[in-house]
């Protein structure tokens, strides 16, 4: 789009006078986009904290559910990665662009193996029921047996019997006597006597967005290094050239950041 | 319009008041102060700001050949001085209202607490006697304290003559506290936007003079009750002739069962003059009490008198509570007929109910068009398909099932309009039945088209 | 650098050379352009066109309020009139209004640019911008929503209309507003031009760069939450719904953490024009130049501390009330700042009346009435009795309309010749600002006086004794589309019948007057010379064109401090 | 290689990270990791989160560093990175103090037939 004149720089674009200034301005952009993904998932954060302050014991008994085992797993993938992904801004600022295609390549898999193993997390909550909100109905404990009269017909077709969570047409049977905005979950007792909190469901409400949205911001950064492998297949990068991988990698960065958080706040409670 | 009226004055408010409408509450008083202050504040620097405006204007306007007179581009002075002056002026407001608030939001301990109910599109009120209203009627001469919560989503609590306003949310409680200062009635609005009657969603606050809270409570909350209410009397004379000198097992059985002040009094009647309005009191009383005890059939007592097939039914049934006083009410009834009225009239008490106490009114017209749900215009008897492809009567277990469980059998096409809260534990059975009665008359069975 | 044409500073370009609308033709250039002015033109029209049809809601909503009861429409229709009247009026209309369309036209020029930093960034926040709109069209299309603009929980998610739509619509409108934010920072921060030092920026830049941190810091947050809603709405996970434990009144310090900041993102640049007209249409130096400026960030800072007080009735606790109260008086004070510091500009000036300072001094006025309305919600004791009612009502138009909307067509008719090179009508012009500010003050002031009697807002049916002010109200949006009617004329004939416009039409010193009318492709012929927006003394006026020029010993004085 | 614009290879806006910091930022994190997992297991009441997250802020600020270059970056990204989180404890913290205070409001007899 641009005509460049005879002795302008051909990294740099038309409206920018040095190769530092457009360098500056893009790193500037970058770090300017990562504000909005921070407070993006600040927002997130925002809803975790106040419901763990309201209901730390949702927390302390529902993050049991949770595979720390797996989410382990997880964080050393994402910090390797991590690695990786500096590693290749390191190659690229040597112009080695077939080590930055090396390293981009671990890095996808990493990525991988990322959603990967959330994958298997994902179905096997799905398979136990643990899933968010009014669609919340574990199986894990099937056998507890709940009154077969208040189920109603729709929910009643995906499981027999939930225990905790009566689904959502329940409530005009129960509404005015009912447990106060702690809903209408009656904290039933359980097989073992173990008392089971109200409102479990919240946890795996904020599990699944968390780690759902994050989720697509490991996908979108696939995209990302995706587009800059090609770039570095056609060895593009270089000393003078490097912003697009240093903008892809601080990204990638902050996925990892945002999962450095996630992995205590949710996995690790007790 | 009154053709004096103009200008300004037309839009006064009728106590010539132009902002503030109407102030019948002790916070009305400091708020209405506030906003004296923040106005005449405001009013003043506006005025400065426009004046200086146009007078630069005026005697700055540009003319030809005139050059900009010299002056600094900045001085730090002045602006320190027009940061500071802003500073201080709304710390002063801050602090003003602050203390008016305090005021408004901490209730005293001893405030009168009525519960309301925000609904869509209704606002219930509950008072601590159990009876429900629709309009919130207060004592004029204590603090009174709302304790607030909503049906549904969020709605608003607006009455602007006492300058209070509260959010009625979903799982929390809310409350507002007031103490009128003026008797009468005054609007309540529903400030938070909730769908379609939100403009609808208003009332009345009725402030009563002392003693007229009490009196009024009493009357409404007997609406249904079985109990002798003194408007029931039909012959207060013949009545009291009958339990100083009948000599039926009945009469008799009422004679003995006086208590010592009503044995008194009625011996102090002389037989034949209109009873006054002391000795109605009491004959109301007595005879309440007997109702309020124990069934008072026993065949022997009652074996002269034609006891009637309603009455029959009811015993039937072996009622409690309520209904059992509404047996003895019956069987006296029949025992005494045209001294008094059998009880309440069921149709009018529902209708009271569907009006207000249930607020039916908001969703079911009686004029056969459907509105959130459907209209009552001729229901009652008549077969409906279900949502599901079910067809039922619509009976009076029908009815009552509706009200309880509203969702259990939801007739074609309303599914996804909005839907009816649960009355379970709202209303008594007793109200129900009075529903199903109103249901049932012919006012809104309709003359079958 | 190189040389280009050897064109004196200031002389009057010979009209010849192609202009940044004639250099490129058919609509694919338009489509795939990356110059900023054409995708602010662009962003004028999408957005003048949100602006009509957000009117027209406007006008049938009054019209149905001439009588108590039902007059056109049923409550549904109403409802959803007024939820589409405030989301495309705030989503479609007043956010992009000044930032992108204007600010994207005038931002790099003033600065000395050629361009903004990202031009294809910028050109995809153009495309975010009409998918959003296209959402919210769709929205409009399946039946309307009717939750009001702030989707407020939990009626937003059990209400039948088309919310996931619209929020998406929304949801994608912040991104857009986003892409702008950090093209504006990155701009003002990188590009600046050798001798464009902070203090020398014009204060439309600083108020842009304020703007510009609002936007970064707050939009993520409506993205988020509108996420969150459609999430809640869609899935039911509980967030927002006291039924499963959640908290409705949650969403609304989500939403107002962004909505509150949202009200400066349309009010700041809206001061940045004014401080950009009053200047020059004074003939006077800006008066306290680095308090306007350390204003607009002041405020954009504020802006971050306040939105609790849109909750004083929400059952939000009496102790965050009270926080919130204090903090909001607090950003009174740097606006009081600014109208100072205008007043005094105009103190001993030479005053030019024409049409852009007519505009200016209605926002004066309007947004006097707006700012000292605001004492009164700010206020904890008196928030309670007119939060919820037309006070509000009133007070928001008054500030947001009488504020971004005055300003906004300020800037227009002053930077219409430049824009695209014709002179408008002067007097359709002032006969236009007369009518729109007349017509506004008859619609909205009569609703301070229902609010405060008690009249709460959103209501379908009222009560007969406000009546009277609803008429008054009604025939006062008459004139007020009347006068945009004129408006719209006005600027329309200039098009096709202006008379050509120089290049610096009023003495203005910022550098957009240097260049062209209408600028070339890359604003600047050749890379202007970098003086104090404000100082008029090194212009001069040349009767034949009609036109300033910068003085030759002004030049003489630069030219040696280059070399 | 590829052909770099200018002969000039020297880039004063270019900072190389040497692999020696790479890998020892790598390890820690990976220690950290484990750390964070092992002190789950010791039941310090209220101070297990305090302590989660504390080793997460500093895993977040040796990325922050070094991978992302901060360390040797324009300070003004930094502050732009400091501001999104202020930003974010701002938030979290008034809205925080907001849900604590009305918490006793909570209405525990009654729930509303909230139906969808």
């Amino acid at each position: 789009m641009s005509d460049h004149e005879p002795d302008h720089n051909p990294h740099v674009a038309h409206h920018y006078e040095t190769e530092k200034q457009q360098f500056e301005s893009g790193k500037l952009g970058m770090w300017v986009f990562l504000v909005t993904e921070i407070l993006l998932f600040g927002g997130l954060f925002c809803w975790y904290a106040i419901y763990r302050a309201n209901h730390p014991e949702v927390f302390i008994y529902a993050s049991r559910y949770l595979d720390k085992v797996l989410g382990g797993i997880n964080t050393i993938i994402l910090i390797c990665s991590s690695l990786t992904m500096a590693w290749a801004v390191r190659a690229a600022q040597m112009g080695n662009n077939k080590l930055v295609v090396r390293m981009i390549l671990v890095t996808l898999l990493c990525a991988c193996g990322f959603l990967g193993i959330k994958a298997v997390e994902y179905n096997h909550k799905l398979n136990a029921g643990l899933t968010p909100g009014r669609h919340y109905a574990p199986r894990h404990e099937e056998q507890a047996g709940a009154d077969p009269a208040v189920v109603d017909p729709a929910s009643a077709a995906g499981d027999a019997n939930p225990p905790v969570a009566p689904p959502d047409d329940d409530k005009s049977l129960i509404a005015p006597a009912a447990r106060g905005p702690e809903g209408l979950n009656l904290g039933e007792e359980k097989a073992q006597g173990e008392q089971v909190p109200d409102n479990v469901a919240l946890f795996f409400s904020i599990y699944w967005v968390m780690t759902g949205l994050h989720g697509l911001h490991v996908l979108a950064g696939m995209g990302v290094m995706i587009w800059l492998l090609l770039r570095a297949k056609r060895g593009e990068f270089g000393p003078h050239n490097f912003l697009a991988v240093d903008c892809g990698a601080l990204y990638w960065h902050v996925v990892d950041l945002v999962w450095i958080f996630l992995f205590p706040l949710l996995y690790l409670i007790d | 319009m009154a053709n004096d009226m103009t200008g300004i004055s037309m839009l006064a408010q009728s106590d010539g008041r132009f902002w503030m409408p109407d102030a019948a509450s002790t916070s009305a008083a400091e708020v209405d102060w506030v906003f004296s202050f923040i106005f005449w504040i405001s009013a003043f620097f506006f005025a400065l700001i426009v004046f200086l405006m146009l007078f630069f204007v005026i005697r700055y306007r540009w003319r030809k050949g005139q050059e900009t007179k010299a002056m600094p581009n900045s001085n730090l002075t002045i602006e320190i001085i027009w940061t500071a002056i802003p500073f201080l002026v709304v710390a002063t407001i801050f602090w003003v209202a602050f203390r008016a608030y305090m005021k408004l939001t901490v209730p005293p301990s001893n405030a009168y607490e009525i519960q309301v109910v925000g609904q869509k599109w209704k606002w219930l009120f509950e008072y601590p006697n159990g009876w429900v209203d629709d309009r919130l009627h207060v004592p004029g001469d204590r603090a009174i304290l709302l304790t607030m919560r909503s049906e549904d989503i969020i709605h608003s609590m607006f009455i602007p003559a006492f300058r209070l306003k509260m959010d009625v949310v979903p799982g929390r409680y809310s409350k507002i506290w007031f103490k009128a200062t003026k008797n009468g009635t005054f609007d309540i609005y529903c400030a938070e936007y909730c769908g379609t009657g939100h403009s609808d969603m208003t009332t009345q606050i009725v402030v009563h003079a002392p003693g007229g809270y009490e009196r009024w409570l009493r009357e409404a909350s007997s609406l249904l009750s079985p109990t002798l209410r003194i408007q029931d009397l039909t012959d207060a004379a013949a009545l009291a002739r009958k339990i100083k000198s009948g000599t039926d097992p009945v009469s008799e059985f009422i004679r003995t069962s006086l208590t010592d002040a009503g044995t008194a009094g009625i011996n102090a009647w002389n037989g034949s003059s209109e009873p006054n309005d002391a000795l109605k009191a009491l004959l109301i009383s007595e005879i309440n009490t007997i109702l309020k005890g124990a069934s008072i059939y026993d065949p022997e007592r009652f074996a002269s008198v034609t006891v009637a097939a309603e009455t029959a039914a009811l015993m039937e049934k072996n009622p409690e509570g309520e209904d059992q006083v509404q047996l003895n009410r019956f069987l006296l009834s029949d025992a005494m007929p045209d001294f008094f009225t059998r009880g309440p009239d069921m149709v009018e008490a529902g209708r009271y109910i569907y009006e207000r106490k249930g607020g039916c009114a908001s969703c079911h017209t009686l004029d056969g068009n459907a509105n959130v749900g459907p209209s009552f215009l001729g229901i009652y008897g008549r077969s409906r398909d279900l949502e599901g492809g079910e067809t039922i009567t619509v009976d009076e277990n029908y009815i009552r099932q509706s009200i309880i469980e509203p969702q259990a059998k939801v007739v074609l096409g309303y599914k996804d309009r909005s839907v009816m809260p649960t009355y379970k534990g709202r209303l008594s059975d007793r109200e129900i039945g009075a529903i199903i009665s109103f249901m049932k008359s012919a006012e809104v069975t309709g003359n079958e088209k | 650098m190189t040389t280009s044409l050897p064109v004196e500073h200031g002389a009057e370009p010979t009209g010849t050379e192609d202009n940044y609308l004639t250099c490129d033709r058919g609509i694919k250039s338009w489509i795939f352009t990356l110059d900023h002015k054409r995708i602010g033109v662009m962003y004028l029209i999408f957005t003048m066109g949100s602006f009509l049809l957000g009117g027209v809601f406007a006008l049938l909503l009054r019209t149905e309020l001439l009588t108590p009861q039902k007059t056109i429409m049923d409550a549904d229709t109403y409802n959803q009139m007024f939820t589409l009247h405030g989301a495309v009026m705030v989503f479609l209309f007043i956010i992009p209004g000044i930032p992108a369309a204007m600010g994207n036209f005038v931002l790099p020029i003033m600065l000395g640019a050629k361009d903004m930093a990202f031009p294809r960034l910028n050109l995809a926040s153009l495309y975010l911008y009409v998918l959003g709109a296209v959402f919210a069209v769709l929205a409009i299309a399946m039946g309307g929503v009717d939750t009001g603009w702030t989707f407020y929980t939990p009626y937003s998610t059990e209400t039948n209309t088309a919310v996931i739509p619209m929020t998406i619509g929304a949801f994608i409108l912040g991104f857009s507003s986003v892409f702008t934010g950090i093209n504006f920072i990155v701009t003002v921060q990188k590009l600046r031009p050798k001798g464009m030092t902070w203090f020398k920026m014009p204060l439309m830049l600083w108020s842009l760069y304020a703007t510009a941190i609002i936007q970064i810091l707050a939009t993520p947050v409506l993205g988020i939450t509108l996420l969150l809603l459609i999430i809640e709405r869609a899935l039911g996970v509980g967030i927002f719904d006291p039924a499963l434990g959640g908290d409705p009144v949650l969403y609304q310090h989500f939403f107002w953490f962004y909505s509150h900041p949202a009200v400066y993102i349309m009010i700041l640049p809206a001061m940045g024009i004014i401080s950009e007209i009053i200047s020059p249409f004074s003939r006077k130096h800006i008066f306290g130049y680095t308090f306007i400026a350390f204003s607009s960030i002041a405020i954009a800072l504020l802006s971050f501390l306040v939105w609790g007080h849109h909750m004083f009735t929400s059952t939000q606790s009496p102790l965050a009330s009270t926080i919130f109260s204090a903090l909001t008086f607090s950003v009174a004070i740097p606006s009081a700042v600014k109208v100072f510091n205008w007043l005094a500009t105009m103190f001993r000036g030479r005053l030019v009346l024409k049409t852009p300072m007519l505009w200016v001094l209605g926002f004066i006025f309007l947004f006097g009435i707006g700012g000292l309305t605001g004492l009164f919600l700010g206020a904890l004791a008196t928030d309670i009795h007119v939060h919820d009612t037309y006070f509000v009502v009133a007070h928001f138009h008054y500030t947001m309309f009488g504020g971004p909307v005055m300003a906004m067509m300020g800037g227009l008719f002053y930077w219409w010749p430049k824009f695209f090179g014709r002179m408008y009508k002067e007097n359709w012009g002032r006969l236009s600002a007369l009518l729109v500010f007349t017509g506004f003050n008859l619609t909205f002031f009569p609703q301070f006086i229902m609010g405060i009697r008690g009249m709460p807002r959103r209501y379908f049916n009222y009560p007969e004794k406000f009546e009277i002010f609803h008429q008054l109200s009604t025939i006062g949006s008459y004139v007020l589309a009347f006068g945009f009617l004129v408006v719209f004329f006005t600027l329309v004939h200039s098009l096709f019948r202006g008379k050509k416009a120089p290049a610096n039409p009023w003495g203005s010193a910022t550098l957009e007057w240097r260049c062209p009318s209408p600028p070339p492709h890359e604003n600047f012929i050749e890379p202007p010379l970098v003086t104090d927006p404000y100082d008029f003394s090194i212009l001069e006026y040349d009767e034949a064109s009609d036109c300033y020029h910068l003085k030759p010993s002004a030049k003489l004085a630069e030219d040696g401090e280059v070399a | 290689m590829t052909t770099a614009g200018s002969s000039d290879a020297h880039l004063s806006h270019v900072h190389i990270v040497p692999p020696k910091v790479l890998l020892a930022v790598w390890g820690a994190l990976l220690a950290l990791t484990v750390v964070t997992v092992a002190v789950t297991t010791v039941d310090l009441g209220e101070f297990n989160l305090v302590v989660a997250l504390l080793i997460a802020t500093v895993k977040a600020t040796l990325v922050a560093l070094y991978f992302m270059h901060l360390r040797w970056d324009r300070p003004f990204n930094g502050v732009i990175f400091l501001i999104a989180i202020v930003t974010t404890f701002l938030f979290i913290t008034i809205a925080l103090l907001d849900s604590k205070e009305y918490q006793p409001t909570l209405d525990e007899g009654q729930a509303p037939g909230l139906v969808k």
